[in-house]
């Protein structure tokens, strides 16, 4: 992570797009909440510089 | 090319049309990169959606073989703005007026109509093309591989021609080479009319010449294209093939066709490095060796010719090429005594005027470009310097645009065209040997447009059987929009599913080539 | 033990990029894109990078072949040219020059390409010669 | 300067200590790689200046991989500049070169040489040479790193829609040694689509560069679309540096993620 965020940022991604957390596979809930937390983060950052850049293409 | 490849880096200007230039001349592509980061301005007009087009700055995709029609358009709006050079007309050009009188039934909004480009952007290649200092147009098979092949090639010239952007440094018109020695085999008088250099078999001093030089009587009619040949084993005329170095029933359209007539030849003749789909039909198989296990030369697609150098011992019982040739001559009757390809070298020098300064020695370093007369001359740039023409004056020819040999219909709906990946080379003997190169691309995929997918239910990844009038295969589908609808395109180096089982012979009537890149197909999934 | 660096110019394209071939005792392992040579300057296309690759490929043709009985066989060198050069002699005579047809090469060298022309022309006496330019 | 280096490995070459030395020749008008084996040969011997200073510099770590897999036995020496060193000291500590069986003959880099590639230690440890260039700012990240982050991403995106996927730049790496490789597997990244996918092909190869790039630039000069990898390459590096106090080549020590 302390190395793929700064890549990412150093090429034009928002680090906040990239995040990773160890869960056991015996978590459901935990792990339920933890994308539902992620995409809401996701979403407020809006769309991707990626996705429009695609668009554009 | 009339100029060189380095000079593309610095031109103001760069109009490709029908090359996809970073899958088939990606080194050429680094010297269009390069002028566009120099602020020059890039036109792309291909009919497929290419690579180079994402950084152009007019994009266009044309009908298939509508190029006349494109181009007639441009210059009808170059005349109208006044954007011609007509200095440089009335100073190295004839024959405009006739091309005037073309150019007045193309306006934009006709043309847009035939090509399905919009006026717009018509108009704003004109600009870009014919207002920049310098300017150069890049094409490769796209243009040429046409029954109209001529008439595009020559409606290319009068572009460059009334906008004076020919004969000067960074200008031209710069035909992409395909294969590594066609401008070779081309300038070394593989063709049917010509001795080395472009020396007309029918010119009587050029025919005595020769005889001198070579201690031999020799024809002055013209002798038969490769298309040409094909029909006259098929009707007796032609009785022995000797097919050195090539792969004709991968290569050639109608592969069906040439199948019957190296069947029904009574000797065929291939020399080459692998036992190819045409080896397999020989009478006689000659192994040769490949570039890396001889000496010699190459002339690249800027006439620059270039040292071949051996690097391994020939494999197995394998010879040198030229040592086979020179044997059978011998035995034939006609004796050969070369010791070395150096030795051919300096007598192709003493034949060839274009090639006269050309000696090993010299080729040291960069090379040389021919035209290059003598051991003083360090070679030719670019060509027509200052509008001085081979023939004297730049002849300009009126075109009118003419459809394709065969256009779509209710049997045959989609148009196919062809053409070549990234990782693969021609018929696909070499490149499918080579591990790295297999697995970037395994196998033959035909693109088509979702919305014309979507009609017959087909899915990436599908196989699909694609019909024309002359054969039938079988094919994995993949869905792009980088294809137009009613467009599908296939790549033609992979010899089980042979793309030119399907394509059309239909021949250029003036230089005989086939017309590969448009075709009438039926599409349909495999059930 | 023999290391060799050969530079020579690719069998793709019409670019004409330079590269040095390397070999170790006769057996080639890899391609250095030439940085002098005029054409690509140090780089190459995905084609170039692995061209070493097919060259010693196992399925070469190594000896001459004559079809017999309907098979191609393997055969000496002498069986193979002779057989050739009398079929030929032997057709020429009976259907004339023009009976015999020539395929030139874009991937042979320019040398090669001369004799074969010179052949045709000289030897045999046709004009019958071409090439794949247009394809 | 290439008088002291042919007066050195003339010796080396007499004396038996190696079996070859692994330069750069002047031949027929270019500059390339060669196995050097007598000491006749050495008047052809040349630094690898062609129009400018150390512009004709190739891969010859990579050279002497595929003469040491065929020969383990044997010695062999080989020119090195500050990052060809770097690279050996790498390769050793992955277990791809056997340091008993090479003699480094090291040479600095001119200032401008330096300079234009930005490089932190334009010399090896050892060299023939008493004058080193100085150690260079990293201005070609920092003028990126200064950017908003928008036109970060508009820049990288415009160069790598240039890529014609030659692999150009994994192929020349004196430290791309691996047998299966990420960037080409399908898995990862769809094989056969030009521009290949972005921006995940580079930066696949980026991540892939940690602990492994010696910032010698042989990529960038390869690569035929002119992709500023280098720069990619040195932020990596930059970011790495900053975690583990770690720059492969720079010491002997093994890089952080060596599992080997």
């Amino acid at each position: 992570m302390n190395v793929m965020r700064p890549l990412i940022e150093f090429c034009g991604i928002e680090a906040e797009r990239l995040h990773t957390r160890w869960i056991s596979s015996a978590e459901a809930p935990e792990f339920a909440e933890e994308i539902h937390m992620f995409v809401e983060k996701v979403k407020k950052l809006g769309p991707s510089p990626l996705g429009r850049q695609k668009k554009a293409a | 090319m009339t100029n060189s490849i380095d000079e593309l880096e610095n031109t103001d200007c760069i109009f490709v049309i029908g090359s996809n230039t970073t899958s088939s001349h990606p080194i050429i592509a680094t010297r269009i990169f390069r002028a566009k980061q120099k602020g020059a301005k890039i036109i792309v007009a291909d009919p497929r959606k290419i690579q180079l087009g994402m950084l152009a700055d007019v994009e266009v995709q044309q009908n298939l073989g509508t190029d006349v029609a494109l181009l007639n358009g441009i210059m009808h709006v170059i005349m109208d703005r006044g954007w011609h050079k007509q200095e440089f007309i009335d100073a190295h050009t004839e024959g405009f007026d006739a091309v005037k009188e073309v150019l007045k039934n193309y306006p934009p909004d006709k043309v847009s109509e035939i090509t399905g480009v919009s006026a717009d952007d018509i108009v704003k290649i004109a600009e870009y093309y014919a207002t920049s200092e310098a300017s150069s147009i890049v094409y490769c098979m796209g243009i040429t591989q046409h029954t109209t092949g001529v008439d595009n090639v020559k409606s290319l010239a009068n572009l460059a021609m009334m906008t004076g952007q020919i004969g000067r440094e960074n200008t031209g018109v710069n035909p992409l080479r395909g294969q590594n020695n066609v401008q070779g085999a081309c300038d070394m008088g593989g063709l049917p009319g010509v001795y080395t250099g472009y020396q007309a078999v029918t010119v009587p001093e050029v025919q005595k010449k020769f005889e001198a030089a070579w201690g031999a009587s020799l024809s002055n009619k013209v002798g038969l294209t490769i298309p040409e040949m094909m029909s006259g084993v098929m009707s007796g005329s032609v009785k022995a093939l000797y097919i050195l170095g090539e792969n004709p029933m991968v290569s050639d359209p109608d592969t069906h066709h040439v199948e019957k007539a190296l069947k029904a030849a009574e000797l065929v003749i291939v020399q080459d490095i692998f036992r190819t789909p045409t080896a397999e039909l020989a009478h006689v198989v000659l192994p040769g060796v490949s570039f890396a296990e001889k000496d010699g030369t190459f002339s690249n697609t800027e006439r620059r010719v270039l040292k071949v150098r051996q690097a391994v011992a020939p494999m197995g019982d394998a010879r040198h090429d030229w040592e086979i040739i020179q044997d059978i001559s011998t035995r034939f009757g006609y004796a050969m005594h070369y010791d070395s390809p150096e030795a051919i070298m300096k007598e192709i020098s003493s034949v060839t005027p274009s090639y006269g300064g050309i000696t090993y020695a010299r080729l040291e370093g960069d090379g040389l470009q021919w035209p290059c007369p003598n051991a003083e001359h360090s070679g030719t740039k670019f060509l027509h310097k200052g509008g001085a023409f081979t023939r004297g004056k730049g002849m300009f020819f009126p075109i009118e645009y003419k459809a394709p040999a065969e256009v779509v219909d209710e049997e045959y709906p989609l148009w196919l065209t062809t053409g070549r990946v990234f990782a693969h080379y021609h018929t696909g003997t070499m490149t499918r040997r080579a591990e790295a190169l297999n697995c970037e691309i395994p196998e033959a995929i035909l693109e088509v447009n979702p919305a014309d997918a979507g009609k017959l239910g087909i899915r990436t990844g599908d196989w699909v059987y694609l019909t024309t009038r002359r054969g039938k295969i079988a094919v994995k589908a993949q869905l792009t929009d980088w294809i137009k609808e009613s467009i599908v395109f296939m790549p033609f180096h992979f010899v089980e599913a042979n793309a030119n089982v399907l394509t059309n012979t239909a021949l250029d009537p003036i230089c005989k080539i086939p017309e590969l890149k448009v075709c009438a197909v039926k599409l349909e999934k495999v059930q | 033990m023999e290391y060799k660096t050969t530079l020579t110019t690719c069998p793709y394209c019409g670019c004409g990029c330079g590269f040095y071939l390397e070999s170790i005792d006769g057996r080639l392992v890899g391609t250095i894109p030439s940085k002098t040579s005029p054409v690509n300057k140090g780089k190459l296309c995905i084609k170039g990078w692995n061209v070493h690759e097919f060259v010693q490929h196992p399925n070469r043709l190594t000896r001459p072949l004559v079809r017999k009985n309907g098979e191609l066989q393997e055969v000496s060198w002498d069986e193979a040219l002779d057989y050739t050069a009398d079929k030929l002699r032997n057709i020429k005579e009976a259907s004339g020059p023009d009976s015999i047809a020539f395929f030139a090469s874009a991937k042979v060298s320019n040398e090669e390409n001369y004799l074969l022309q010179k052949f045709a022309r000289a030897g045999v006496g046709t004009n019958n010669i071409d090439h794949c330019a247009r394809l | 300067m290439s008088e002291n280096i042919k007066t050195k490995v003339a010796e080396l070459l007499s004396s038996g200590q190696i079996k070859g030395f692994l330069g750069l020749r002047s031949n027929e008008g270019h500059i390339g790689p060669y196995l050097f084996t007598n000491e006749a040969e050495l008047d052809s011997l040349v630094v690898g200046d062609w129009k400018n200073r150390g512009d004709s510099r190739y891969p010859l770590n990579k050279c002497l991989i595929n003469i040491a897999c065929k020969y383990p036995e044997d010695t062999f020496g080989v020119l090195v500049r500050g990052c060809d060193e770097r690279g050996l000291k790498a390769l050793y500590t992955w277990n791809q070169l056997n340091p008993n069986k090479v003699v480094a003959v090291g040479i600095a880099c001119p200032q401008e040489l330096a300079d234009a590639c930005e490089c932190l230690k334009p010399y090896p440890d050892e060299c023939v040479d008493d004058e080193k260039a100085k150690a260079c700012e990293q201005k070609a990240v920092s003028s990126i790193d200064a950017l908003a982050i928008a036109d970060r991403f508009a820049l990288w995106i415009r160069e790598f829609t240039k890529c014609v996927k030659c692999y150009g730049c994994r192929d020349v790496c004196p430290m791309c040694f691996c047998k299966e490789c990420s960037v080409g597997s399908d898995d990862l990244i769809h094989t056969g689509q030009l521009p290949p996918e972005m921006p995940i092909f580079h930066l696949t190869r980026a991540v892939h560069m940690i602990g492994r790039c010696i910032d010698c630039g042989l990529c960038n000069e390869a690569c035929p679309a002119d992709i500023p990898l280098r720069t990619l390459y040195k932020k990596v590096a930059d970011i790495i540096d900053k975690e583990f106090q770690y720059r492969p080549g720079y010491t002997d020590a093994k890089s952080p993620l060596n599992v080997l």
